[in-house]
């Protein structure tokens, strides 16, 4: 396969990549249902992610893509378990929001 | 020759004897039970009379100066060696401690011999004797120790009987608080004893006897007069001398033969031993004054304040605490051997007044109150007899022995020109002749008050004749538990509740008095004998002053004081003996005929308003009671209360509650939403990107 | 049999450990597996401490059966283990203490024995370990380890306000160890800065002496905080007697016996040796805190209601006998000081346990709901008076020897304090015999008068210790034999090290020593 | 061309991270999400991580999307969000937060010192270097598997534990593990989704 190497200058891609970054930890603050925090977790990743490819690119190094591989697998496990956990609070509880899930709490305060 | 030295360091088997029996009867005394726990115990007292006999042979075999030789000394163990401290725990055999030994073991196997009757059915009646036997061993360990530390190993011990022997009884609640008073009160002339240890060794590094001597002249005056006064201090506590003297007439809520034992002939003997020893202390210094007004002063007020005691034991004690006053007097005018000469008529004569007197009380079912006796000598006459010598014994009627041990310290008073002391002295002995004859009279004379009487008074009395017993230093405590005991009056399991001046005076019990058995009279006829004899030891003849002699080893270097002349000494005798029939012709006269009423006593209205003060003792205790009760207890309880509870414990609180009050600000905080941690780690990535950016761009 | 290359003192901090772990590892349904792992631990060491003693050499002052290991070496701590005379009795009553303690819980724990005896085996181990430590930072692991097991002793088997007394006791402790530590690191840093070791050696730091006047002082209050309320000292005392009134019995065995100990231990093996002047220039005023706590603690003891409470407060009087005979900083007073630190556990165990088994009776500790049970159970009464009597310093018991040694040490140093501790020993008398008239003498009623008597298992937790405490009574020596050297180094160091200087004996003491030998 | 597909992708990302943040339902969101998935899989593309395009699709937009639409689905959280903040501050500081952390970030992509230089040696090139090295894919096949082995094989472990977890995690208490898909973690949050659906039933 040949190489798509685009000439697009990395500064793009990395204003870009923070941008979402950025709206994820807005959204990561501001919402309150655990599941669209667990989104905009995501979106972070993946604003971390591009920023790896295109360093990755801009230094020539091919080892960006190779932490990229490790994120998306360690990404795939933590929603496994978060998604799990979620369930099983739901389960539990009947609230959908995050702050439902106060038990760190000290009760008598 | 050495062979009696050899013999003489085999004392410590005189204290070794009754604390073994003490031990065993703790240990098995309950097993073997009654009698054959009481005689064990008094033959065990017996041997160690006989073993002191024989220290005594061995001593006499020693030439004279060596008789209270270093020498003598026997270092079983060392007991503290610590820096320079080195004490061993030893036995000193001289004639001093030799003296006091027989004395102990002597009047001692008596009084474990009286007591196999007189605590006859009593339920601890094992315990009393493992009791007695303790005492009896710390009392030797107290005379025979080598230096002050095995002394006060004795001196402790024998504080320790006298308050387990005091609250024997200990259902009634006086009598266990008598034995906390005896005890505190000991313990604050204990501080005298601790404090003139250290000021020993602080001042010349040993604490041994044979060092006392050549220490007392190494040390400054000042330190001197300081070691005297502590160790008088101590000598005040143990011998109940003013201002220490309160707890000894409550000590006779202890069994009886326990009052004449310990509180009588032997323990309140110790301070005038301690004196003795630490003699050199009080030669060297002017301390001895002190010692002399404080015994002079004793005698003189315990013994108004005995004339108008109504319980019988009770006076006796306040009639032991002004003797004990003469012991005093002679050991502050250095005359020592007059001083023990004394220690052993008094314990002749005073032991066989309370055994007599406890046989009273015991042939009168438990009733000590002499208002409601009189009469007796029909009834119980050898008691009677015996009591009637030691009366005269102890009134100073020749030939007794009080006569002479007595007029001894009288005498050397005005020789070596002590005119004041000498007064206060003769006074002393007129109150003694007064408060003696009325005892004897109110007893064994007079009319038959044991009787119920059938006029207004005595029935009037008899129904608040509940027992009010004279109270501790105690407070609110024991008034609660005076009430709770005067409602349940029970006269088996409360023999014998003394009574104190001014308490109301009890029902007559109806029944005459019977004789106590044999192996009780015979103790107490033997110690009328001796109290009759004991003159002999040191009559006032020159070539006769055998005790004296005796003694000299353990005094030297003190002088010794003679009369100028056959007719001084003479006139000066027949002065003090006049006094004393003075006393016994003016009490005679106002008891011969016994109490017309029950509740009056005629000396007492004599004295008028002065009866009120001799009678409540100064209201000395009651000033010291109310002090301790009162301001003493509100400043205890308030450190408790507020000092410990509200400021110190309330700081250590407050530190708590003010990290607990900014801790409820934090806490707003970490109110468990995740979003806020979110935030806060938010925060914290912006402040670090923050402090990059600035970095970089610096 | 020889000590030889046996690690002794490393298996006394580790039996017990051991044994802890074991005992966790057993069915919490089979009770008795607990106990007899628990006996059997207890015991053993009990026999290594006995076969310590009997090889532990009489007259050397230094340090006997050393052992050290690297632990983390990039900081230089070791962990360093040794004895010397100081110490040796305080492992021995440990040693004695605890079978004691956990025969006297045999009826009193009943419910989750397996942790109860777990946490107490983990305990010893951990006080081993105080005792022993030769390092510092080893020393102060296991002066924070000591609080954990005694937390959950309290908080686990205690009275009503058991939760607020363990908090209390871990909290005020833990505030003072801060500054230990704190001064710990400081005294190694300090150290490495002027020699360039890095080292948390007692021995090391002992003989380095470098430290500034204030810097010294600084430090030295760090270490007396710490040890001061463990001690404890007035004002730092008020734990103890909510701490005592809720614990079990054994934990207040225990804390008595040898907990507050740790803290007097400190002072003599640490303060002096670590900061020689600030221990000197601070006598004066822990002296006056020493005597005040005496006088205080009696009177305020005489005033409680509460048995345990009055023998709490009573500890404090004792304690501060403790520190007045550490602080005398002369070798009769610092004797006094070791020897009521080996006395004391004897006679306020025998009280403790005395108490624990009238409340096993009674379910109470209010004195006013006792009465004359010394008529209904003679034994346990006068086993009782006996302990008072030897508390109290009656002559003849180890209390005595203690005390009189502790207050002639001060009286040679300095006068004035040692007169007014003396003054001590009467309102002693008052407290302890007011306590025993109150609850033993008068006529029993109720179930007072029906009260059983001693039984053979609690004669035989109580009768040890009040023995040993007569025989130590009447012949200390073989106990000051072992003491006094070390006590010397101590303040032959001290002496070394600082401007103090002992008072000389006069030279009246010869020339009476002369007289009296010239008389033989 | 190529910038006109790179703005176009840019704008597809950011709408559908902003859809992610602002949509009300959380479907929608997770829908949005998609979009933005798939751009961000564009900008792989164009920066010629060929395999990781293919990951990113499968992985992301594929099984991850797919498995927060079963959960919303399977649970009924498909309800909208309500709009009241509970928290105080917690939007305005939120967004003040997001507009420094922008400035920070974008001020440090201007700076060599925060975004290095390459270390390139031959063996880690993305272009040139040895012959031999082949395409992108094997490549990255290569790098992961000499210099990287052992990170990959704790994270083939990880899978697995997660799976596992995911399993305990959603397992209603008392039943048993039941049929546990080994492998893959979807099959698990799978199967902990059937057992959830049950109960919602």
């Amino acid at each position: 396969m040949p190489v798509l190497a685009t000439t697009i200058d990395a500064g793009w891609y990395l204003v870009l990549a923070s941008l979402i970054f950025t709206i994820g930890a807005a959204g990561l603050l501001t919402r309150r249902n655990v599941l669209v925090m667990f989104m905009c977790v995501e979106l972070m990743l993946n604003a971390v992610n591009l920023t790896f490819v295109t360093f990755a690119r801009e230094l020539n190094d091919i080892r960006g893509q190779v932490i990229v591989f490790f994120i998306l697998a360690v990404a795939a496990a933590e929603v496994a378990v978060g998604l799990a956990i979620i369930v099983a609070i739901f389960r539990r509880r009947r609230g959908a929001t995050a702050d439902d899930l106060d038990l760190l709490k000290d009760p008598t305060a | 020759m050495s062979g009696s030295r050899d013999l003489l360091h085999l004392a410590w088997i005189i204290p070794a004897l009754p604390l073994f029996g003490a031990a065993f009867l703790l240990l098995f005394g309950k097993r073997i039970g009654e009698p054959v726990s009481g005689w064990i115990a008094t033959a065990l007292m017996a041997l160690a009379f006989v073993w002191s006999c024989v220290m005594l042979m061995a001593l006499l075999d020693l030439p004279m100066e060596m008789r209270a030789s270093v020498l003598n000394t026997n270092a079983l163990w060392s007991w503290m060696p610590a820096g320079a401290l080195h004490v061993d725990m030893g036995t000193f055999a001289d004639p001093l401690s030799i003296t006091w030994a027989l004395l102990v073991t002597g009047v001692g196997t008596l009084i474990h011999l009286y007591s196999i009757g007189y605590m006859h059915g009593d339920e601890r009646y094992s315990r009393f004797f493992a009791y007695l036997n303790l005492f009896a061993a710390s009392m030797l360990i107290l005379v025979l120790g080598s230096n002050f530390l095995v002394t006060f190993l004795g001196w402790e011990g024998v504080g320790l009987c006298s308050y387990l022997l005091i609250s024997f009884w200990f259902e009634r609640n006086s009598a266990a608080v008598a034995g906390k008073k005896a005890f505190v009160t000991n313990r604050v002339g204990d501080v005298g004893f601790l404090l003139a240890m250290f000021l020993i060794f602080a001042s010349y590094g040993t604490l041994n006897y044979s060092a006392v001597g050549p220490g007392a002249h190494a040390v400054s005056s000042g330190t001197a007069t300081a070691i005297a006064l502590l160790l008088l201090l101590a000598a005040c506590g143990k011998s109940a001398q003013i201002p220490l003297h309160l707890w000894l007439p409550d000590a006779m809520e202890g069994p009886t033969p326990v009052s004449a034992l310990i509180h009588a002939a032997t323990m309140v003997t110790a301070g005038v031993f301690v004196l003795c020893r630490a003699h050199p202390f009080l030669d060297v210094s002017d301390a001895g004054t002190v010692v002399a007004w404080v015994g002079g002063i004793t005698a003189l007020l315990a013994g108004t304040v005995a004339i108008l005691q109504p319980d019988i034991k009770r006076a006796l004690a306040y009639s032991t605490v002004s003797q004990l006053g003469y012991m005093f007097l002679a050991v502050g005018i250095h005359a020592y051997a007059a001083a023990v000469f004394m220690v052993l008529c008094h314990a002749f004569y005073k032991g066989c007044l309370f055994l007599g007197s406890g046989s009273v009380i015991h042939g009168n079912h438990d009733v000590q109150d002499m208002r409601v006796m009189g009469g007796f000598k029909k009834y119980m006459p050898y008691t009677a007899f015996a009591m009637v010598v030691a009366w005269l014994a102890i009134a100073g009627v020749p030939p007794l022995s009080g006569f002479f041990s007595k007029d001894e310290i009288i005498s050397q008073a005005f020789l070596r020109d002590e005119y004041a002391l000498w007064v206060v002295a003769i006074l002393a002995a007129a109150f003694t002749a007064v408060y003696m004859t009325r005892l004897i009279f109110l007893t064994f004379y007079g009319n038959e008050r044991f009787r119920v009487a059938d006029g207004p008074n005595g029935a009037a009395a008899g129904h608040e004749a509940l027992p009010v017993i004279s109270g501790g230093s105690d407070d609110d405590i024991a008034v609660l538990d005076h009430a709770a005991d005067a409602g349940e009056v029970d006269p088996d399991s409360d023999p014998s509740p003394t009574v104190a001046y001014g308490d109301p005076v009890p029902e007559p019990n109806g029944h005459p008095p019977h004789e106590a058995p044999g192996l009780m009279v015979l103790p107490v006829m033997v110690l009328a004998f001796l109290a009759a004899v004991a003159g002999i030891l040191n009559l006032p003849f020159s070539s006769m002053e055998w005790l004296n002699k005796f003694l000299e080893p353990s005094f030297r270097g003190v002088p010794d004081v003679k009369p100028d002349s056959f007719a001084q000494g003479f006139g000066l005798e027949m002065l003090t003996f006049a006094i004393a029939a003075c006393g016994i012709f003016f009490a005679y006269k106002l008891y011969k005929k016994g109490l017309e009423h029950a509740d009056r006593d005629p000396l007492d209205v004599k004295l008028g308003g002065l009866a009120h003060v001799f009678g409540n003792a100064y209201y000395y205790d009651h000033g010291i009671s109310k002090l301790v009760g009162g301001p003493g207890r509100a400043v205890a309880s308030w450190l408790d209360r507020v000092v410990d509870t509200k400021v110190i414990d309330g700081a250590v609180n407050g530190v708590g509650g003010f990290f607990k009050l900014l801790s409820r600000g934090v806490q707003e905080i970490q109110d468990g939403h995740v979003r806020r941690y979110a935030m806060g780690i938010a925060i914290g990535t912006v402040g670090i990107l923050l402090y990059v950016v600035l970095w970089i761009g610096r | 049999m020889t000590v030889g290359e046996f690690p002794i003192l490393s298996a006394i901090i580790a039996v017990p450990i051991i044994g802890a772990i074991i005992c966790m590892l057993t069915p919490s349904n089979r009770p008795e597996i607990a106990k007899a792992v628990g006996y059997a631990a207890t015991m053993l060491n009990l026999g290594l401490c006995a076969w310590l003693l009997w090889e532990f050499q009489a007259g050397v002052g230094s340090f006997q059966f050393v052992e050290t290991q690297k632990w983390i070496p990039t900081m230089g701590i070791n962990y360093t283990v040794g004895v010397d005379g100081i110490s040796i009795f305080m492992v021995a009553i440990t040693g004695l203490l605890f079978p004691l303690g956990l025969l006297a819980s045999e009826k009193y724990i009943e419910h989750r024995v397996k942790a109860y005896i777990a946490w107490f085996l983990f305990l010893e181990g951990a006080i081993m370990g105080i005792f022993l430590s030769l390092d510092l930072i080893a020393f102060f692991v296991f002066w924070e380890l000591v609080l954990v097991p005694m937390y959950f002793l309290i908080q686990g088997w205690g009275s009503e306000q058991r939760n607020f007394a363990a908090m209390k006791f871990f909290i005020y402790t833990a505030a003072g160890s801060a500054f230990l530590l704190a001064s710990t690191v400081a005294l190694a840093f300090l150290h490495q800065r002027a020699t360039g070791v890095l080292t948390f050696d007692y021995r090391v730091l002992a003989a380095w002496n470098g430290l500034s006047g204030t810097t010294e002082l600084v430090l030295f209050l760090g270490f007396m905080i710490a040890f001061a309320i463990k001690a404890p000292l007035f004002p730092f005392h008020t734990w103890l007697p909510l701490v005592h009134t809720e614990a079990p019995t054994a934990g207040s065995v225990v804390l008595a016996g040898v907990i507050i100990k740790m803290g007097a231990y400190g002072f003599i093996r640490f303060s002096f040796e670590l900061f020689p002047q600030a221990s000197v220039d601070m006598a004066p005023i822990m002296l006056v805190l020493a005597v005040i706590g005496i006088i205080y603690g009696a009177v305020v003891a005489a005033m409680q209601t509460d048995l345990k409470r009055v023998i709490a407060y009573s500890s404090v009087a004792h304690m501060g006998f403790v520190i007045l005979g550490i602080f005398s900083l002369s070798v009769i007073g610092i004797d006094g000081a070791a020897f009521t630190m080996l006395s004391h556990p004897l006679t306020t165990g025998a009280l403790f346990l005395v108490i624990g088994m009238l409340y096993e009776r009674r379910h109470t500790r209010e004195i006013a709901a006792y009465r004359g049970i010394w008529k209904s159970a003679p034994v346990l009464g006068g086993l009782f008076l006996i302990a008072i009597f030897a508390g109290i310093g009656l002559p003849g018991f180890s209390g005595f020897v203690g005390e009189f040694l502790s207050l002639l040490g001060t009286f040679v140093y300095d006068k004035p304090y040692a007169i007014v501790a003396t003054l001590g020993v009467i309102l002693a008398a008052v407290y302890g015999l007011w306590a025993f008239q109150r609850a033993f003498t008068g006529k029993p009623s109720g179930e007072n008068a029906t009260m059983k008597d001693i039984n053979f298992r609690e004669l035989v937790v109580v009768v040890p210790l009040l023995a040993l405490s007569l025989f130590l009574g009447l012949y200390p020596k073989p106990a000051l034999d072992r003491i006094e050297p070390s006590v010397k180094e101590r303040v032959a160091n001290l002496e070394k090290k600082s401007d103090y200087r002992q008072p000389k004996p006069s030279g009246i003491v010869k020339k009476i020593q002369q007289s009296s030998e010239a008389g033989k | 061309m190529e910038y006109f597909v790179f703005f176009l992708a840019a704008a597809l990302a950011l709408a559908g991270a902003l859809g992610v943040v602002l949509l009300r339902n959380p479907a929608h969101c997770a829908l949005s999400l998609v979009v933005t998935l798939i751009s961000v899989a564009i900008f792989f593309a164009q920066l010629g991580a060929a395999l990781l395009v293919a990951m990113q699709i499968i992985v992301y937009a594929g099984a991850i999307v797919v498995l927060f639409l079963f959960v919303i689905m399977l649970l009924g959280v498909d309800r909208k969000e309500s709009v009241e903040e509970p928290l105080k501050f917690q939007r305005p500081v939120a967004l003040v937060l997001g507009v420094i952390l922008f400035a920070e970030v974008v001020f440090l992509i201007g700076h060599q010192w925060a975004t290095g230089a390459s270390s390139s040696g031959t063996a880690h090139a993305i272009h040139g270097g040895g012959a031999g090295l082949g395409g992108n894919v094997e490549r990255v096949a290569r790098s992961l598997f000499t210099d990287f082995l052992w990170p990959f094989e704790i994270t083939a472990a990880l899978l697995v534990l997660a799976v596992v977890g995911a399993v305990v995690l959603a397992r209603r208490s008392g039943e048993s593990a039941g049929t546990v898909g080994a492998g893959a973690a979807e099959s698990g949050a799978a199967g902990s989704g059937a057992a959830g659906s049950g109960e919602a039933g």
